[in-house]
């Protein structure tokens, strides 16, 4: 039972990742969906990092008198995945302004049936 | 570091459950920079740092930029996605837990990933590259073709956003816009003036001492689009437009990645690999030399993209 | 070192910094011909790797000069340069007519900023296919998922459901990619490195249930991104919104880059060509594919816009390349990638159809589809091929991958699946004859005078007409290779 | 020419007639049928001399193209294949004769179509007659189905629309299903599909899955038209006459036949298929004897027609689950004798549709008057179809008969008795009906006469049904020509 100890910080970060997710596919608002994926993701990030450390280690920075250094590459990759994320919210973010401006609303249970496949396709109203 | 965990599964569950979309994109920023200080106490300095700028700063800007757009309020009516979203949430939860029982303890060094590739890094990079902080050479040498697919991702998003509420589709909202008035924001405009310079400074710094201590092109770019947001915030986006004009931070973005992808082409040019930097010199000073050019590339990219995103959101409900 | 020995590298890096150059560029015009140069060019550069793959050497380029497992290494074999010929020559057709076909729906002013778009996701779906590290992979796994967003809400200037289209599939595709990234994370953490290789060769001594929840959590991800049948509920919208250009360089690429990292996955990393960790292949694929085939027929069969129809039809049809993964080992690989590359062909002449079709007459609603046979004989016969070709009709690709799929489960005894794909077959004569009667026997409102396609699509139509009929009459050399493919596959990685 | 370019010429003259009528289109009517007229000689020409310089041992197969290692497409001539080629390209003269007096007279729409697509149906015809492998023969055969669809859908009404469908979902849904399966049953049990003399099955599947295996092949050859899977066949009525001309006599169903036959000679080999048939004998039996009785009912004339054809077609099922030498010669026999008898019925019907514009039994009393050489003519293959000595219907019915007293199979001979009375009982009430029952003006269901007065018929519609008719005799006296000519093929080594 000792070592399940050892696993706590995974199990946090579990329970954070399915928060993150659950507000993704719960919630009826697209920015609150967004959000609900950053939380995803940057709970995603802290996953990768505990899995790097290295107990009685220090950041990978070379200094002299310091042997044991924690593992650099899961830092190398959070930090492309964060502006990976940073990238889509941007991306998603602007389609939701779209969405407000053509639809005039972004709750999803709201743009259902103005997205009917079988309604003819009006063009957006722009300028 | 329980603590920490705990603040942030409680910070989780409110954004779940509030309605008000300001408090939700407050409490998420709150949210990035507890995780900033997790991964300080994790040993990754960087990841706290780019987090800090780009996860807690930018993205939350972006939200609220867009949240005055598009609302405030939720309007929550009857979900039936609420059951299988729990469905899927536990489900994929208990698959995480399964699958934890394998892995290695938190923080055990005999872990196999520490054994592999890693001690490479750790042990020889001070050789082959001869900078103290291995995290920026792995960044930018090692994995360094992962780098220049993350600065086209940059710029890709940017050019999203350009196409979707791009400046020639800028049309006119519904909403004013409220410039900090000079009357009554003394207090902003006095913090703003002392604050803006000091981190255009920092910027620069962070960018090429990002070889000896945390920091790098991504933390450089951000903290100057960061600066610059502050600007747009405190005197207005028509002042920052005029600072920095849109035109010239897309020049400036797309110089960036060819910066960044040009040195590659030059290696090739002189013989080498793609990206391999050993083309500029022997041994250490060749890949520093490529390090330096290719964190500025994206040093350019980032903070012109940075910026390019608040002036179109800020500025689609104006004008 | 030649230009070509860097062919492995050049082949992503050209799109990938040409289209900043496009995106600065001020004229509409020279950036549609700047782009279809570049994507040719690409299509030159992918082709001298086919060439060089095709003996089954297999070419290893280490990115940075560092060795595989420390740096990032491109490894090439002939499946990966079969995808990337795919990718790219498809991306030079669509580029061909891309400027004209989305003419109505994007403003001048964004068109150079859309090509950029465009060339990005070219640039990011061959990245997809010749790299051999796993992070890697999921990098460009983004580019190419990020432009796929902003080109398919391009499509707003004729419908503004390609919004919402475009925002499901961006939600989709984000929660999709972090799966990919939980995957990569389990499986890094009990190996300790990201080289696909040296990946596949750790994973045995590594713990079972990490490789096994790390391997499902992969799989979800790209399932998603193959449009699986519980998760494919952004295709069909996002293929009909989107510009029909659009939708056509989709259909031809996106989907089936993710099936080649799963056909990939499973064998490279994950040993056995039937396995993955415990997720047995031949248990889970066939019966996902069968529904997919079924179901996606019966919903085509009823959908009342054609790039809908041939939507559903595109997950039928993705539904036959699982069944024939499914069926596992070399033969079921080789059906599955011959199925792959046929499907490619007639679902990329139909949509290149359909996109000259919807320029001349503004919809494609199946209503608004009568009196084409008279109207546009051209369109019309390029449509009745790929028809044909999704039926199985005999001297098409389709019969071709269909008789390949109904051999191998016949060979393996698995005659229920034989019964079950030639059951649902016989959907696709149904949807495929609502086509006919739609175009043939209608009667249009106002009998129009002969107004045929833009010439420019002339090409495209005809290139993969052609191609749809000499791969079924001549349906041999795409198998030899698909075979050798397999069997490099299966008998390298034992 | 050699016998490989001869099979080529077979497969390219129709091709290219198709083309050329396509090219010269509706400008030009006169050339446009001229063309078609030329290349339906020419094809009766190639197809003759086939016939006459056919050696079995020079006939070298012609590979066209390898779809997939082990599944090509290979022309080989063999006479059972022959003479398949020689009645069809011979009825396509006389049909298209026939064609041009009917659709001129009706005034039909969308002529260039009809005609491109009935020639591209003939190519489509050789390329079974000629194949060497059951690979080719199934992707004509799929061709052929596709090819014939414009045609019966050609006036686009909306009853037209409705029995097109249907006509396509019977065959598609039989040959993308069983055929296909057992099609590639047969490739993965024994390894090849040529059509090889004896069979390649022997052996080779289980005797238990063999009655399977054969039953897919008769339901999956949806256009030999076996009972319960017949519905195609009365639904193409909707068709013009002449397209019912070439689906009953000329092309499609004797394609279906055909495909049975050889796959019973070359597939299952003739002790094999004696061993699995019998379930077969028992429902194609009954099969003949259910559709001569249905026939009877039916009072609209081409639908009489489209039902004794499903009867004749039973017989030949019926032959080739026998699995006799003896039998398969009367298949092959009835195949010939059926194609002049029933398009020499077909080509009544539709004289008198034009004549008269009536198409029911009950309508017809005493038309005889205006067209006696046409109902003679008709009378004439009415009795061929029912088997009567002076015409040639007579020796398919006579062989089998005999083949089944060979087998002891008492209720069998009963059975093919009763088959020839039943056809009788259907076809002559019309002769009688047109010659002798004067046209009662009282007549409860005579349609009110719709002021038109009868046109007169055309002599291009009233010229094929005598040459047919006059072939029925001709044929009785050449039956043991043909006989001798497929003996060697079938095995057969006395002569009857």
């Amino acid at each position: 039972m000792k070592d399940l100890v050892g696993l706590f910080p995974y199990w946090a970060v579990a329970l954070l990742m399915m928060t993150g997710l659950y507000i993704v596919i719960a919630q009826g608002n697209l920015v609150k969906k967004l959000i609900g994926l950053g939380i995803f993701q940057v709970s995603v990030f802290v996953l990768y990092i505990a899995m790097g450390v290295v107990s009685g280690g220090t950041p990978p920075i070379l200094e002299t008198g310091f042997v044991t250094y924690s593992n650099p590459l899961p830092s190398v990759l959070i930090l492309t995945a964060i502006v990976v994320g940073v990238a889509t919210l941007a991306v998603g973010l602007a389609l939701a302004v779209r969405i407000r401006e053509s639809f005039g609303t972004v709750e999803e249970d709201e743009l259902l049936p103005l997205t009917e496949p079988e309604a003819p396709a009006d063009a957006e109203p722009h300028a | 570091m329980i603590g920490l965990l705990a603040a942030l599964a409680a910070i989780a569950v409110a954004v779940a459950f509030m309605r008000d979309l300001l408090v939700v994109a407050m409490l998420s920023s709150i949210f990035s920079f507890a995780c900033c200080a997790l991964f300080v106490l994790f040993d990754a300095p960087d990841v706290a740092f780019t987090e800090a700028c780009i996860g807690a700063g930018v993205s939350t800007v972006l939200t609220l930029a867009a949240l005055r757009l598009t609302g405030r309020q939720e309007r929550r009516s009857g979900r039936p996605a609420t059951a299988i979203a729990a469905m899927v949430a536990t489900v994929c939860g208990l698959a995480l837990v399964y699958g934890s029982l394998d892995l290695p303890r938190f923080g055990d060094p005999r872990a196999p990933a520490n054994g592999h590739v890693a001690p490479h890094y750790l042990t020889r990079s001070e050789g082959e590259i001869g900078i103290p902080n291995v995290v920026t050479s792995v960044l930018g040498s090692y994995r360094g073709y992962d780098t220049l697919g993350e600065t086209v991702v940059v710029f890709t998003a940017a050019l999203g956003v350009l196409l979707l509420i791009g400046g020639a589709q800028a049309r006119p909202g519904k909403r004013g816009e409220a410039p900090a008035r000079a009357d009554r924001d003394v207090v902003l405009r006095a913090i703003a003036t002392l604050f803006v310079p000091m981190t255009l400074f920092l910027a620069p710094y962070v960018q090429f001492h990002g070889a000896y201590s945390p920091g790098g092109g991504f933390q450089a770019g951000a903290i100057l689009g960061g600066a610059l947001i502050l600007y747009g915030l405190v005197f207005g986006v028509e002042r920052l437009n005029r600072l920095v004009p849109e035109a010239v931070l897309r020049v400036i973005a797309t110089l960036g990645v060819l910066t960044y992808g040009g040195t590659g082409l030059v290696t090739l040019a002189l013989g080498k690999g793609f990206l391999d930097y050993d083309a500029f010199g022997t041994r250490p000073v060749g890949q520093q030399i490529g390090l330096t050019v290719i964190e500025l590339g994206v040093f350019m990219t980032v903070g012109a993209v940075m910026t390019l995103l608040f002036q179109r959101f800020a500025g689609r409900g104006e004008a | 070192m030649s230009v070509l020995d860097h062919a492995p590298v050049l082949v992503v890096v050209l799109p990938l910094l040409t289209a900043p150059i496009i995106a600065l560029l001020r004229s509409a015009r020279v950036a549609g011909v700047a782009t279809f140069v570049v994507a040719a060019l690409d299509a030159a550069l992918a082709f001298v790797l086919f060439a060089r793959t095709l003996d089954g050497s297999v070419i290893s380029y280490a990115m940075g000069g560092w060795a595989p497992p420390i740096g990032i290494e491109y490894r090439i074999d002939l499946l990966s340069a079969v995808m990337a010929c795919l990718t790219s020559f498809s991306a030079a057709l669509v580029a061909w007519f891309l400027p004209v076909s989305i003419a109505p729906e994007v403003t001048p002013g964004d068109r150079p900023r859309l090509f950029a778009a465009f060339l990005l996701c070219l640039a990011g779906l061959t990245g997809m296919v010749v790299t051999g590290d796993l992070f890697n992979v999921f990098v460009f796994l983004e580019i190419s998922s990020l432009a796929t967003y902003v080109l398919i809400a391009a499509g707003a200037g004729r419908d503004r459901r390609a919004l919402t289209a475009a925002f499901d599939y961006l939600i989709l595709g984000a929660v999709g990619a972090t799966f990919v990234v939980i995957g990569i994370a389990f499986l890094y953490v009990v190996t300790g490195t990201l080289n696909m290789a040296d990946l596949g060769n750790r994973l045995p001594l590594a713990g079972k249930r990490a490789g096994v929840v790390g391997a499902s959590f992969l799989f979800v991800g790209l399932a998603l991104k193959t449009a699986m049948m519980p998760l494919h509920r952004w295709l069909p919208n996002a293929y009909t919104f989107a510009p029909a250009a659009v939708t056509t360089f989709l259909a031809m690429t996106a989907t089936k880059v993710a099936l080649y990292l799963m056909i990939r996955l499973a064998v490279l990393v994950f040993g056995t060509p039937d396995e993955i960790g415990r997720i047995n292949f031949a248990t889970v694929l066939p019966p996902i594919g069968l529904v997919m085939l079924i179901a996606g027929s019966a919903l085509a069969v009823v959908s009342a816009d054609l790039k809908r129809l041939l939507a559903f039809s595109s997950i039928a049809n993705l539904g036959l390349m699982l069944v024939a993964l499914g069926l596992g080992g070399a033969a079921g690989i080789a059906a599955a990638l011959v199925n792959l590359i046929n499907h490619a062909v007639i679902k990329g002449g139909m949509f290149a159809t359909v996109a000259g079709i919807v320029h001349r007459r503004g919809s494609s609603r199946m209503d608004s589809l009568a009196g084409l046979s008279r109207e546009m004989p051209f369109a019309f016969v390029f449509l009745m091929i790929g028809g044909m070709g999704l039926i199985g009709v005999p001297l098409t690709a389709g019969f071709v991958s269909k008789l390949l799929v109904v051999k191998t489960a016949f060979d393996l005894g698995q005659t229920m699946i034989a019964a079950g794909v030639l059951l649902s077959s016989l959907i696709s004569v149904v949807y495929v004859w609502r086509i006919v009667e739609a175009c043939m026997i209608a009667k249009p409102a106002k009998p129009g005078r002969r107004h045929d396609v833009h010439p420019i699509f002339a090409a495209p139509m005809a290139l993969l007409g052609v191609g749809t009929l000499a791969l079924g009459i001549e349906g041999g050399p795409l198998l030899d290779v698909a075979t050798r493919i397999a069997a490099a596959l299966t008998g390298g990685a034992s | 020419m050699s016998g490989a370019g001869l099979m080529l010429a077979a497969l390219a003259l129709p091709l290219a007639t198709a083309l050329l009528i396509a090219l010269v289109g509706e400008r030009r009517p006169d050339l446009r049928e001229a063309v078609t007229l030329a290349g339906a000689t020419a094809l009766a020409i190639t197809v003759a001399l086939m016939i006459a310089g056919f050696d079995s041992a020079t006939a070298a197969p012609l590979v066209l193209a390898t779809l997939v290692p082990g599944f090509s497409l290979t022309l080989k001539a063999e006479p059972i294949g022959l003479v398949f080629a020689g009645v069809a390209s011979g009825l396509w003269i006389l049909n298209s004769l026939y064609s041009i007096g009917y659709m001129r007279a009706e005034h039909a729409p969308r002529q260039t179509r009809f005609y491109a697509c009935f020639a591209l149906a003939l190519s489509a015809a050789m390329a079974i007659a000629l194949s060497g492998n059951l690979a080719t023969l199934f992707v004509a055969y799929e061709i052929l189905t596709l090819v014939t669809y414009p045609l019966v859908v050609h006036w686009q009404t909306e009853g037209a629309i409705e029995g097109a469908r249907r006509y396509l979902a019977y065959l598609l849904a039989t040959s993308l299903v069983p055929f296909m399966a057992a099609l590639v049953w047969t490739w993965v049990a024994a390894g090849t599909l040529d059509f090889t003399p004896g069979g390649i099955l022997a052996g080779k599947v289980s005797a238990a899955l063999m009655p399977v295996l054969l039953g897919l092949y008769a339901y999956g050859v949806g256009k030999a038209a076996l009972m319960p899977l017949h519905g195609w066949l009365p639904a193409a009525m909707v068709a013009p006459t002449p397209v019912s001309a070439l689906l009953h006599a000329v092309a499609v169903v004797k394609a279906g036949v055909f495909t049975l036959l050889k796959i019973a000679v070359y597939i299952f080999g003739l002790p094999t298929m004696a061993a699995a048939g019998d379930w077969l004998v028992w429902v194609a039996g009954g099969s003949v004897i259910a559709a001569s009785l249905i026939a009877m009912t039916k009072d609209d004339l081409k639908a009489r027609l489209a039902y004794s054809t499903v009867a004749q077609l039973a017989l030949v099922t019926l032959a080739v689950a026998l699995g006799e030498p003896l039998a398969i010669a009367a298949g092959v026999l009835q195949l010939v004798m059926h194609a002049w008898g029933k398009i020499t019925l077909f080509f009544g019907a539709g004289a008198i549709q034009i004549a008269t514009h009536k198409k029911k039994l009950s309508e017809i009393a005493g038309i005889g008057a205006q067209m006696p050489l046409l109902i003679v003519s008709f009378l004439g293959g009415a009795l061929s179809v029912a088997g009567l000595p002076p015409f040639g219907g007579m020796w398919p019915k006579y062989l089998l008969l005999e083949a089944a007293a060979g087998r002891h199979m008492v209720l069998l001979v009963v059975c093919l008795g009763l088959s020839t009375l039943l056809t009788l009982g259907y076809l002559l009430p019309v002769v009688i009906t047109a010659l002798f029952r004067k046209p009662r003006d009282e007549d409860p269901h005579a349609l009110p006469d719709t002021g038109h007065e009868p046109s007169p018929l055309p002599l291009l519609a009233l010229l094929p049904p005598v040459i047919t008719a006059a072939g029925c005799i001709l044929l009785f006296l050449a039956a043991p020509a043909i006989l001798a000519f497929i003996a060697p093929a079938i095995g057969l080594e006395t002569l009857p």
